[in-house]
């Protein structure tokens, strides 16, 4: 029987569906250190630890709390972590181990302001960085949530996929989702068919070593250039292999678009109602948003962009997903133009504004 | 568009802001509503000044950041300042007209100092009792914009307790807004508040009174205005 | 605990000869890990972890499973471990640079925390992994890569005393020892007890072992005997700093 | 050659030098010669500075040619340069091996003591040390710098005179060089045992025909290009 009985709608705060999620996956523990806007997600974790005998520690840094995660999710338990902005940069030395180790744990990302401290706030800097972060090619699940739903189905599905496909995932949410209220539906996932976990350790794991088996030994040192190449061949192997099955994206229709919209994250509410108020005023504008930004949902982008006359991307960023969106629409005619707002949340009312102006340009 | 109501709360730290917050869009989930609520964002966070973001649709909400309030309440200057950008040509302006002189912090305060941490009631009564008028005529050129000056503070302390300042402000926040039941609001208040209730029975009576008291501030200006509810 | 007729020796044959240098105080330290591994009958619970440097030449060196983890960050990797498996023995291994120099933190707040594992460290007066560098460890007027004309007090500090600091931190339930390669059965009863409280107490475990490095020290291996016996013990003593009262050893 | 030991003395030539001096070519070279010459060569890589560009890289090539290679394999170095570079028995007890020795020893003053761990090298009455000098490298560009080089570096028994700018290397850097290199062994009394060039350097600037002042060693050069384990 799960926790949540049934369905529930509920009026939350998005770093309590945080916990939520993970509770109702049947995550097990969470390693944190504060920064905000993530905090909350650690006081309800440890509100709900005795009654479901969940466990948490506060390290002495986020370099703690993410190789701390690792630890525990190789010893076989079902662990995630949240951080964000300067935590996030200093996580990234756990999750290249993560990445290089194979170890399935989940990294909840409430983005702040960036670079340095900047704002507690919000932002959506931390784009390429929990992408591509650590010295590596960033073989990791990012999942981009806009909504409170987004984050209660994201942060169970990241953590079934971290499981299924042994890469670290990532549930990339913003400070505005983490303190906002809005409802959402809760549910328990078993019974809604939801996929969940499938958790063995990995370091310890049944019988005797040398005895009953061989020991597990693990590592993330190589020796030669070579032997490295060949270890990296297989993970991306791997990757590429199971990405068919993880990329995600939504399009917020529209009869022969002539314009489209692409936004991820929180600015995909206004980009949605931006398209909405410009067929309003007779514009053919349509939707995109990748939903998984590792990785990348190429084709269907693709495909929706090769029937539009302009590509407009918008982010609270200077241009983090728009590089990823220039490179996946590499050879289509299509122009691109921006809407780049760094660290600071975009109206709908100034994405129609844009989208009208850059119309008149092209 | 359909039914949409949004909403800039704004006050000094300490006020009850938050909660006004929370429950105003508490209520309007409960009337049946999608509803959205952000504390303090964007630069509006710097400075002391307290503000809270509710948004309720019949349809599912976009984005948690608008240009303009259809209803803003404000109960102090600074907080006046710091949301005016949401001030459009229609937006509905509830203003603290007993509103008491921001408190200056300086090195002779005693206590704590810092961030949201000023004008708890009682602290500025401290520091004196100076009246000043919030959205004079610098904010009329907004054509439209109409000023409800409800006395919120003087209110509360001669009839109530200075406390429940923030709920006479909800009760005339929700007396403009039909959709959202009375009985949500006594219902959202009874979810944020129960456990102190259930401490001490008579304050469940006192923030109920308090948000009826507002609703009869802004029926009075209304109808002194010639304005019909 | 394993099954009495399941007990494996911990040596792991197999990756021997083992990788250190001749004279390396490593495979002593190591080697006195799996006599005692063996002794306590603790095979089937034990997990090995090794930090960057040259403890990571340990990675396959026993019957146990094991990880090889960053440089520093070997400890929170146990932590990890230990929260969600309490019945594991885990063992936390790593040079000087790593527990004192960029892992400090950790090592200072596990042992604020108490948690139940034990953190083994070879004190070998420098970073031998990367070419003999300054480590926290390094003696005064001590020649090393970065130190060419000998390490000054007045430029970058002195001696870390590691067990002293942690016994400082650690609480009552604690165990801290320092030991020496140079004297085998006391650092078997120093490992001993160093497990004995983790398994049997759930108290937290440091011990350091003042190691050789003849490679880098550039020494024969009577100057090498010499270098840990006379220079290193002369500013490290060899003493238990924090043994539980109820921390029974037998034999 | 500048001591002919015969066939029945058998030689032990140390080659020590600042980093990236040409060491490991010169060594490589000096054993291959003496293979050439009087059959069994152990060539031994002590370097435990450098953990990638050493003899190791090119081990199965030096074999191939016949040279006996003490080096670490590829499986002993697990973590190199993470892992530090270690030495192993074999390579310790080189001097109980048949045969003529030349050891590449590690770069600088740290580097050379490392000819100290050789088991009985101080008892050796074959043992000679030679310093690897380019004078183009800064520091060891002039000869008082050159001469505290070697000082520093007691016991030095040659100098090796190995100044090269690389492809750039042209007759004007090659004289500068035995000019500059001349002046530190006289200042230290410490004969120039050889001028060495690359093999191609020497045809292109036809360096067989002139007199170099010292006898000129061709090397045949083994490193360049991508390291390998």
């Amino acid at each position: 029987m799960g926790v949540i009985q049934g369905t529930q709608r509920q009026f939350m705060t998005g770093n309590e569906v945080v916990a939520w999620a993970a509770l109702a996956a049947g995550a097990q523990a969470m390693f944190g250190y504060p920064i905000t806007p993530q905090n909350e997600i650690m006081h309800y974790w440890t509100r709900l630890a005795p009654e479901h005998g969940l466990r948490f520690l506060q390290t002495e840094d986020e370099l703690s709390a993410g190789f701390a995660t690792i630890g525990a999710a190789l010893a076989g338990s079902l662990v995630f972590c949240a951080t964000a902005g300067p935590g996030n940069v200093l996580m990234q030395e756990p999750i290249s181990m993560a990445e290089m180790m194979r170890v399935p744990a989940v990294w909840v990302i409430q983005q702040r302001g960036g670079p340095s401290t900047a704002t507690v706030i919000y932002s959506q800097q931390e784009t390429r960085l929990t992408c591509f972060g650590g010295n590596g090619e960033g073989l990791r699940i990012v999942y981009s949530t806009s909504s409170h739903q987004d984050l209660f189905d994201y942060v169970i599905k990241a953590l079934w996929a971290a499981w299924e496909f042994r890469f670290p995932a990532f549930v990339l949410g913003d400070g505005y989702q983490a303190k906002m209220r809005e409802p959402v539906t809760l549910y328990d996932p078993e019974s809604a068919g939801v996929n969940l976990p499938s958790v063995e350790p990995i370091l310890k794991p049944e019988g005797v070593p040398s005895v009953d088996r061989e020991p597990v030994h693990l590592r993330n040192t190589f020796n030669i250039e070579e032997e490295l190449m060949d270890v990296l061949m297989g993970h991306i192997r791997d990757y590429l292999d199971m990405s068919s099955r993880v990329v995600e994206s939504e399009e917020h229709p529209c009869e022969d678009p002539e314009v489209l919209v692409v936004a991820h994250g929180v600015v995909w509410r206004s980009a949605r109602e931006a398209v909405s108020v410009l067929r309003d005023q007779g514009i053919k504008a349509g939707g995109f948003r990748p939903i998984t930004l590792r990785p990348f949902p190429e084709e269907s982008l693709r495909a929706a962009a090769e029937k539009v006359k302009l590509t407009v991307v918008v982010e609270s960023a200077y241009g983090q997903l728009e590089s990823m969106v220039r490179d996946r629409l590499y050879g289509l005619k299509v122009p691109v133009r921006s809407l780049l707002k760094p660290g600071v949340g975009v109206t709908a009312e100034e994405i129609v504004d844009s989208v009208i102006q850059f119309s008149k340009e092209v | 568009m359909g039914y949409r109501r949004r909403f800039v709360v704004a006050g000094e730290g300490g006020q009850g802001i938050q909660a006004v917050g929370e429950i105003l869009a508490a209520a309007a989930y409960r009337s049946g509503l999608e509803s959205l609520y952000i504390p303090n964002f964007g630069v509006e966070q710097r400075g002391g000044a307290s503000i809270a973001f509710v948004q309720v649709s019949e349809h599912p909400i976009g984005a948690p950041k608008f240009e303009h309030a259809d209803i803003m309440a404000v109960l102090s200057r600074r907080a006046f300042e710091r949301t005016r950008m949401h001030q459009g040509p229609d937006t509905v302006v509830i203003y603290d007209s007993s509103d008491l002189r921001t408190p200056v912090i300086d090195d002779k305060t005693v206590g704590i100092q810092g961030w949201e941490t000023i004008a708890p009631e009682g602290f500025a009564a401290s520091v004196g009792r100076e009246r000043e008028s919030v959205p004079e005529s610098e904010s009329r050129p907004r054509s439209r914009s109409i000023l409800l000056p409800v006395p919120a503070s003087d209110v509360a302390k001669d009839e109530l307790t200075p406390r429940v300042m923030n709920m006479i402000v909800l009760g005339a926040i929700v007396s403009l807004v039909e959709k959202i039941t009375e009985e949500s609001v006594m219902e959202a208040l009874e979810a944020k508040l129960g456990a102190k209730f259930a401490e001490d029975e008579s304050l469940r009576e006192l923030n109920r009174n308090a948000i009826k008291r507002g609703k009869e501030l802004v029926q009075q200006v209304l109808s002194q205005a010639g304005v019909s509810g | 605990m394993a099954d009495e007729q399941k007990v494996a020796k911990a040596w792991r044959s197999e990756t021997k000869p083992h990788r250190f240098c001749p004279g390396c105080g490593h495979g002593i330290i190591l080697k006195g890990l799996a006599d005692v591994i063996d002794e306590l009958g603790i095979h089937g619970q034990g997990v090995f972890a090794c930090d960057i440097g040259c403890s990571l030449l340990s990675w396959d060196f026993f019957n146990l499973d094991s990880v090889q983890t960053h440089h520093g960050r070997t400890i929170p990797v146990v932590v990890g471990m230990k929260r969600v498996r309490p019945d594991l023995a885990v063992i936390a291994y790593l040079g000087d640079g790593g527990g004192y120099s960029i892992g400090l933190q950790h090592l200072i707040s596990s042992a604020v925390r108490n948690d139940p594992i034990t953190v083994i460290l070879a004190n070998n007066t420098l970073y031998a992994m990367t070419g003999g560098q300054m480590a926290p460890t390094t003696l005064i007027g001590q020649k090393t890569g970065t130190t060419p004309y000998g390490r000054s007090a007045e430029d970058t500090g002195s001696p870390f005393m590691g067990p002293e600091i942690v016994a400082a931190a650690a609480g009552d339930a604690a165990y801290v020892a320092r030991g020496s390669v140079t004297k085998f059965a006391e650092l078997k009863q120093i490992l001993k007890k160093a497990l004995l409280n983790q398994v049997q107490r759930s108290g937290f475990s440091f011990v350091e072992f003042l190691s050789s490095c003849p490679t880098n020290w550039r020494t024969k291996p009577a100057d090498t005997l010499k270098f840990v016996n006379e220079d290193m013990a002369a500013v490290f003593p060899l003493k238990e700093h924090r043994v539980p009262e109820d921390l029974g050893v037998d034999g | 050659m500048t001591r002919s030991r015969g066939n029945s003395a058998r030689v032990v030539d140390a080659f020590v030098g600042e980093y990236a001096s040409g060491k490991t070519e010169v060594s490589i070279n000096r054993a291959l010669d003496l293979s050439r010459e009087f059959g069994t060569v152990t060539l031994l890589d002590l370097d435990t500075e450098e953990p990638v560009y050493t003899v190791r890289s090119v081990k199965p090539v030096l074999e191939e040619r016949g040279l006996e290679v003490v080096a670490l394999d590829a499986d002993r170095v697990f973590g190199l340069g993470e892992a530090g570079v270690t030495v192993t028995a074999e390579m310790l007890g080189v001097l109980s091996r048949t045969g003529h020795i030349v050891i590449d020893v590690g770069y600088g003053v740290h580097g050379a003591a490392a000819l100290n761990l050789v088991e009985g090298i101080e008892d050796e009455p074959q043992i000679r040390i030679y310093c690897v000098v380019n004078a183009r490298r800064p520091m060891t560009s002039t000869p008082e710098l050159i001469a505290s080089y070697l000082e520093s570096l007691d016991p030095c028994d040659f100098i090796v005179n190995n100044t090269h700018l690389g492809n750039e290397t042209s007759l004007e850097v090659i004289l500068d060089g035995i000019r500059t290199v001349t002046r530190a062994s006289e200042i230290t009394g410490i004969p120039v045992a050889a001028v060495s060039v690359a093999a191609s350097v020497v045809e292109r600037l036809r360096l067989a025909e002139r007199d170099l002042g010292a006898p000129l060693w061709s090397l045949e050069l083994f490193m360049v290009g991508s390291p390998r384990l």
